[in-house]
């Protein structure tokens, strides 16, 4: 039901560091991880996590040999004049500190910069256009066309085709925040008045989880987002959707909702494209519904999560700048059965 | 040479005693310019900052333990983050390095003060309510939360209102005042009075460290002063370098800051490697192999750190070309770092070592620095770095170089120094145990942070979700960081206690070769009854060696007398009256803090700061009648 | 060499070096203070070079440098007050010869003309913030010329008073050919302050031009 | 200043289930006996959390639950009465989450669209925060 969970039981014992831990804490580890950079599903993300256990394992010799030969010379103490001589001391230092060294340093160099090219190069031709917008603390997803305009319009939430390379344009509307889905692609900041862009291929449909990666004030660490890679037909489908303007509630309720909605302070903030709500402040509520979370990833798009939040947005996420509302109850229920019908 | 210029009789080592004391009393005090004096203040008062900066660690790791909990709220976790990092980065470690220096070199150069005693005084109380400053802004709740990077925008005035960031701007230029000074400070000191003979080539390892470690100070701290009355003029008056909409650019911060922020790290470093060496060369009982390669690699180690600081922003969108050089830059200064775990390993291979506690604490070093250093180099790759930066994995990288790089050294160098200090020795029982739990302790509770930041945990979060499937980890690290902190606390406890019931420790217990073991212990007033004459790099040994103690004859004991050498050869020179204990820069530092706290408040208090603190530093120079006495 | 006999059978001290007849006035390179203002000077330098590069890094960040509706700047009186500066130099220089000499009385005259000089400078750029036609609030370029100009006119009013107060040794007559090392050490302040000035004059007055 | 005050009783309420989870190696309360047979007490808490009980109320047990909005429910089952109208039965508890209209037609908590049984799992959840049965009247 809640919002992730990739359902990968994956095997911890795949990870080094993570099978080196798990002998301490065997009976506690759990493996629900839907944010790990041990799962890429993306050929920049495989390239890195590749890189990675390279240097995990050259590291691990590397570290090991060290501590041996350092427990080897002090073990050698045992037996009388044992210590090394000038120029045996000098080889050392020359092969083990210098030599060895300089030839692995230049090879993780060399592949680190090659891997650093492809990852940087220009996005393939049929590239899909995404400009991502940084907010204290959600973000804002905008869908572009070939000319740059803006088909649609959604939050925190990125649905991308299996197999298309997707451009993310970052632009900050604040501070600066970093774009970061560890299974995708590595950290681009997001930086004020400076376009950053990174792309990536989903190679597999699921849920995959980011977060902001740099400190950007009080609820940076509830600042999260979903990447939702599905085939083709099906993004199109929903694009189609998130395209069109909100539909006019037939329910009495409903519409009841929508006038709270437009005369309670909601609309000055947000737009619910279709009416008369233009806020261009908070999130785009267009498509709400639709959404599997709120408050950035922080609560499931629930009926109760969104009567609290809206009524005391604080106690969710302390420090957001949606206010409280004070609503009278019946406007708070037909607020919700409002917004429950922007799917 | 004639009976006349050399008198050692009871009578003239009691006058030089008085000539060099420091007056009594409380309001003595705060006049006392002794450069022992100054270097233990220094180092005690950076060890409670460590204390009070790892209680907010365990706050800190109190929130963390379970996932989704409101033990403490964002707004202060944020703060204590800050405060974490600038106390341990600015209020511990450079001040515990400086202290060291401030308190050793000076005996290990042979001499008897430093080279301005005044100025010297004046850094401590500039370190001391730049500290009491800060810790009275998180009780006020005026602290900065933004991060000891403070990056703008997020540090202007518009997105974080309050003092808190002020308080940041200006406490810190403020603390870096005193850095500079006591930089220059140990410069001039180890450039011109060293004891004669001590030619730069005889010069003890640790004191090139400091060597080293003061001219970096001096050419890193000025970029972060420039960026830091940049944010205070964005802050107050509303000028526009960080605002990209009027023309300027958050990314100048970031340069700026980690143009001074990343040669920090080596500051700190260096002279924990100059103790390593110091302690290797006591322990094996003779001089540690390759000095010239050592000295070489500080020196490199030192210029090539100023050439990586784009490695803390290879995510913000940097051309990647320029991004390789850092790549490449921050993966040689593996080279000098690898040349000198070398030398030592050659040192004590097959050699009979003493494993009392300072070894300890250096073997200690060895396993803890290399994972460090290995997983810096690891850092130094930008597609890897894109997908570890600011997360928990570099959390645990940096934590492993300064514990095990700077803490680990520095904790060998108490339990080295300590005896020469207090004149007693500290109990190796209860140090064994601080040290067991102190290295279990780390491994503990910072591994796990490698493998918690690829599985995708950020920095800088006051909470994480359930479902992130992060709480089992965060609970073993916070009960290890527990462990950790007691093992701290048993050697803090071991120093309080062995200061009254220590084993008496004589001049030279470790029987190691530099000078500041050639005076009692605790030193005279004094430093040294006769300044050494020196003719290699192990004087004490040629001490025991030929029973010969060659000294210099015919500095007064009426007045404070030290003696000036050359800078290269440490040839003698000439001789200089040292200035006298003083309130003045007490009172300046008052003045100058007035300054910098008011200037929060009411930008014109700088205009009446400034004439104020010219008036202190008159008082302060101005030549005392009678003039004719000299 | 006559060895100095202890009581305890420690190692026998034996003094090699006499310093008795060493100088207690040490000058210029020999003083500890000499250094310890190189180290300032330093400092400062590190100061001034990160705020000139901070100035071309936005300036090359910028799209247009100048703000349209801004005159070029002025750099008739700006060049003037510069060698009215490098003036103030030799004038200081002839006050350290004169004192090095014991001419308390004409070292006198030399500080108090240096003091007089580095006067007209500042008045003469309070004269410029006074025309300045833009304030530091409005944009990148206004705020560094404010506060370039601002940092090192707090340079010189600090030099101006420092020197002043050398000024006032003399006349007290603490200054002479021994007691000379605070009059050394505020002439290389002294210049150092006044050659400080070119990189800003540079960026302030001809970098808008010449771009 | 006032907040540090705050934390130091905090504290206290976080080391008691550190203690207790190091004791027991994991966290959880034992369930409440007398419980009607068909509820669950786990379900209940998971239930809780996604449906947002916590965005309103604040929950023990649920760290996440924070809410303001709502009274919180520390205690509930020696409560005398549930929204000042229902007298505190556990079937009056499951019937008023499930249907909170039924009973109080201009109640603000919504009605989440809770079967009957996950309603009486969430009341059991609730039930089994509290210190005392509500059944028995016996201190557990």
């Amino acid at each position: 039901m809640i919002v992730k969970r990739n359902a990968h039981t994956g095997n911890r014992m795949s990870c080094g560091l993570g099978s080196l831990l798990s002998c301490v804490m065997a009976s506690t580890a759990r493996a629900q991880n839907e944010q790990t950079v041990f799962e890429p599903v993306s050929d920049h993300a495989e390239g890195i996590v590749w890189l990675w256990w390279a240097m995990f394992w050259v590291g691990a010799v590397i570290f090991l040999a060290v501590m041996l030969l350092l427990a080897v010379g002090l073990w050698r103490a045992r037996r009388p004049n044992s210590g090394l001589g000038e120029s045996a001391s000098r080889n050392l230092v020359i092969a083990a500190g210098v030599a060895i060294p300089l030839v692995i340093l230049l090879t993780l160099v060399g592949g680190s910069l090659m891997l650093g090219r492809s990852i940087a190069a220009d996005p393939p031709p049929n590239v899909m256009r995404v400009r991502v917008t940084g907010w204290m603390w959600w973000w804002q997803v905008d869908y572009l066309d070939q000319d740059g305009k803006v088909i649609a319009s959604t939050a925190n939430e990125i649905h991308v085709p299996v197999g298309r390379p997707v451009e993310v344009q970052l632009i900050s509307a604040d501070v600066i925040h970093s774009f970061w889905v560890p299974q995708l692609h590595g950290k681009t900041d997001v930086m004020p008045g400076q376009l950053n862009s990174t792309w990536f291929t989903a190679e597999k449909a699921g849920v995959y989880r980011g977060q902001c990666a740099e400190f950007c004030g009080v609820q940076h660490a509830l600042m999260a987002f979903l990447v939702i890679a599905e085939a083709e037909t099906d993004f199109r489908r929903w694009l189609e959707r998130q395209a069109a303007p909100a539909e006019m509630p037939e329910n009495p309720r409903a519409r009841f909702g929508l006038e709270v909605f437009l005369d309670r302070g909601c609309a000055s903030c947000h737009t619910v494209r279709g009416t008369d709500a233009q806020g261009n402040i908070g999130p785009d509520l267009t498509h709400l519904a639709s959404r599997r979370t709120l408050a950035a990833v922080t609560i499931p798009n629930t009926r109760g999560h969104l009567g609290g939040w809206i009524s005391d947005p604080h106690s969710v996420k302390e420090g957001v700048f949606m206010p409280r509302t004070l609503l009278e109850p019946e406007e708070l229920t037909a607020l919700t059965v409002y917004l429950e019908t922007l799917e | 040479m004639t009976e006349a210029c050399f008198d050692d009789s009871p009578q003239a080592t009691e006058l030089l005693a008085k000539t060099w004391q420091s007056p009594p009393g409380f309001f003595g005090w705060f006049t006392h310019v002794n450069q022992r004096k100054i270097g233990l203040r220094f180092i005690v008062t950076s060890l409670i900052f460590f204390a009070l900066a790892g209680v907010l660690a365990l706050l800190m790791r109190l929130q963390l333990s379970q996932p989704e909990i409101n033990l403490i709220s964002p707004d202060l976790y944020n703060e204590l983050f800050t405060m974490h990092g600038l106390t341990m980065m600015f209020f511990f470690a450079i001040p515990a390095m400086e202290g060291l220096g401030i308190y050793l070199v000076p005996l290990m150069l042979g001499t008897r003060d430093m080279a301005f005693p005044r100025l010297n005084a004046f850094g401590y109380y500039v370190y001391l309510i730049a500290g009491i400053v800060l810790y009275i802004s998180l009780f006020v709740g005026a602290a900065p939360g933004v991060g000891w990077f403070s990056y703008v925008p997020l540090a202007d005035d518009f997105f974080t209102p309050g003092k808190g960031p002020s308080v940041w701007t200006t406490m810190i230029t403020f603390i870096e005042l005193s850095a500079l000074t006591a930089a220059v400070e140990l410069i001039v000191t180890i450039l011109r009075q060293r004891a004669p003979g001590m030619s730069l080539n005889r010069m003890p390892l640790f004191v090139w460290a400091i060597l080293v470690m003061s001219f970096m100070i001096v050419f890193a701290m000025p970029a972060v002063i420039v960026g830091s009355v940049l944010l205070y003029l964005d802050r107050t008056f509303q000028t526009l370098f960080f605002v990209p909409g009027g023309g300027g650019d958050p990314l100048l911060w970031q340069h700026l800051f980690w143009f001074f922020g990343h040669p920090e790290v080596y500051i700190i470093l260096v002279p924990a490697l100059g103790v390593v060496s110091t302690i290797i060369t006591t322990f094996t009982g003779r001089q540690v192999f390759g000095y010239t390669a050592l000295v070489l690699s500080l020196v490199a180690i030192g210029f090539v750190s100023f050439g990586l600081w784009v490695h803390h922003m290879f995510t913000t969108g940097l051309p990647q070309l320029g991004l390789s050089f850092f790549t490449a830059a921050s993966a040689m200064v593996a080279i000098p770092s690898g040349i000198q775990i070398f030398c030592w390993i050659a040192s004590l291979w097959g050699r009979q070592i003493r494993f009392a506690m300072p070894m300890l604490f250096i073997l200690g070093f060895f396993a803890i620095f290399v994972i460090g250093g290995l997983t810096g180099v690891m850092v130094a790759s930008v597609p890897f770095d894109t997908q570890v930066h600011d997360t928990y994995f570099v959390v645990a990288h940096f934590h492993y170089v300064l514990i095990g790089g700077a803490v680990l050294p520095f904790f060998a160098a108490l339990y080295y120094w300590y005896p020469k200090v207090v004149g007693r020795l500290m109990s190796e029982r209860v140090g064994r145990w601080s040290f067991a739990l102190i290295f279990i302790g780390i491994n503990l509770t910072f591994f796990p942070m490698h493998q918690l930041g690829l599985e995708g945990m950020p920095r800088r979060v006051y909470t994480y979700l359930n479902d992130m499937g992060w709480g089992d980890y965060n609970f073993f690290i916070t009960f290890s960081a527990f462990l950790l902190a007691f093992g701290f606390f048993l050697t803090f406890y071991n120093a309080v206690v062995s200061y009254r019931t220590g084993d008496p420790a004589g001049s030279n217990p470790w029987n190691a070769d530099t000078l500041e073991w050639a005076t009692d212990s605790p030193p005279a007033n004094y430093n040294h009854r006769h300044i050494p004459v020196v003719s290699s790099r192990s004087p004490m040994w040629d001490v025991a060696r030929t029973g010969e103690r060659p000294v210099v004859g015919g500095l007064r004991a009426d007045r404070r007398e030290i003696l000036l050498t050359t800078v290269l050869d440490a040839e003698p020179q000439a001789a200089q009256v040292m200035p006298s204990p003083s309130p003045w820069p007490f009172f300046l530092a008052v003045a100058v803090a007035f300054g910098f706290v008011g200037v929060m408040y009411i930008p014109l208090l700088f205009v009446w700061a400034f004439f104020v603190s010219f008036l202190m530093i008159v008082g302060w120079l101005w030549p005392r009648r009678p003039w004719q006495k000299e | 060499m006559e060895k100095g006999a202890r009581p305890d059978p420690g190692p026998n001290i034996s003094v090699v070096v006499d310093v008795r007849e060493f100088s207690r006035f040490p000058l210029r390179r020999v003083a500890p203070i000499w250094w310890g203002i190189i180290g300032l000077i330093i400092i400062e330098m590190m100061v001034v070079l990160t705020f000139t590069a901070s100035y071309f890094y936005l300036q090359m960040r910028a799209d247009e440098w100048l703000p349209p509706e801004l005159p070029l700047p002025d750099v008739i009186i700006p060049s003037f007050s510069l060698g009215i500066l490098l003036v103030s130099c030799v004038t200081m220089y002839l006050a350290g010869r004169a004192i090095d000499r014991n001419q308390v009385k004409r070292f006198v005259v030399y500080t108090l003309a240096s003091v007089l000089l580095a006067c007209m400078v500042l008045l003469l750029r309070w004269q410029k913030f006074g025309e300045l036609r833009f304030r530091w609030d409005e944009h990148v370029y206004g705020s560094l010329v404010w506060t370039l100009s601002g940092f090192h006119f707090v340079h010189v009013v600090s030099a101006a008073i420092g020197t002043f107060v050398i000024a006032i040794a003399g006349m007290v007559g603490y200054l002479n050919k021994q007691r000379q090392i605070g009059v050394i050490v505020d002439t290389m302040y002294w210049n150092f302050v006044a050659l400080a000035w070119i990189p800003f004059y540079f960026v302030l007055y001809w970098v808008p031009r010449l771009i | 200043m006032g907040n540090k005050v705050v934390i130091i009783g905090k504290l206290w309420r976080l080391m008691l289930p550190i203690a207790l989870a190091l004791l027991s190696g994991c966290g959880e309360r034992a369930s409440v006996p007398e419980l009607p047979a068909r509820a669950d007490v786990k379900r209940g808490r998971q239930l809780a959390e996604q449906v947002g009980c916590g965005s309103c109320h604040r929950i023990p047990g649920i760290p996440s639950a924070n809410g303001q909005v709502g009274p919180p429910l520390e205690g509930l089952a020696e409560r005398a009465y549930i929204a000042g109208i229902l007298p505190n039965h556990f079937d009056t508890l499951a019937a008023w989450i499930a249907e909170p209209q039924r009973f109080a037609p201009n109640s603000a908590m919504p009605n989440l669209g809770l079967s009957e049984d996950q309603a009486r799992d969430i009341a059991a959840y609730l039930y089994s925060q509290g210190r005392r049965n509500i059944q028995t009247g016996e201190e557990f």
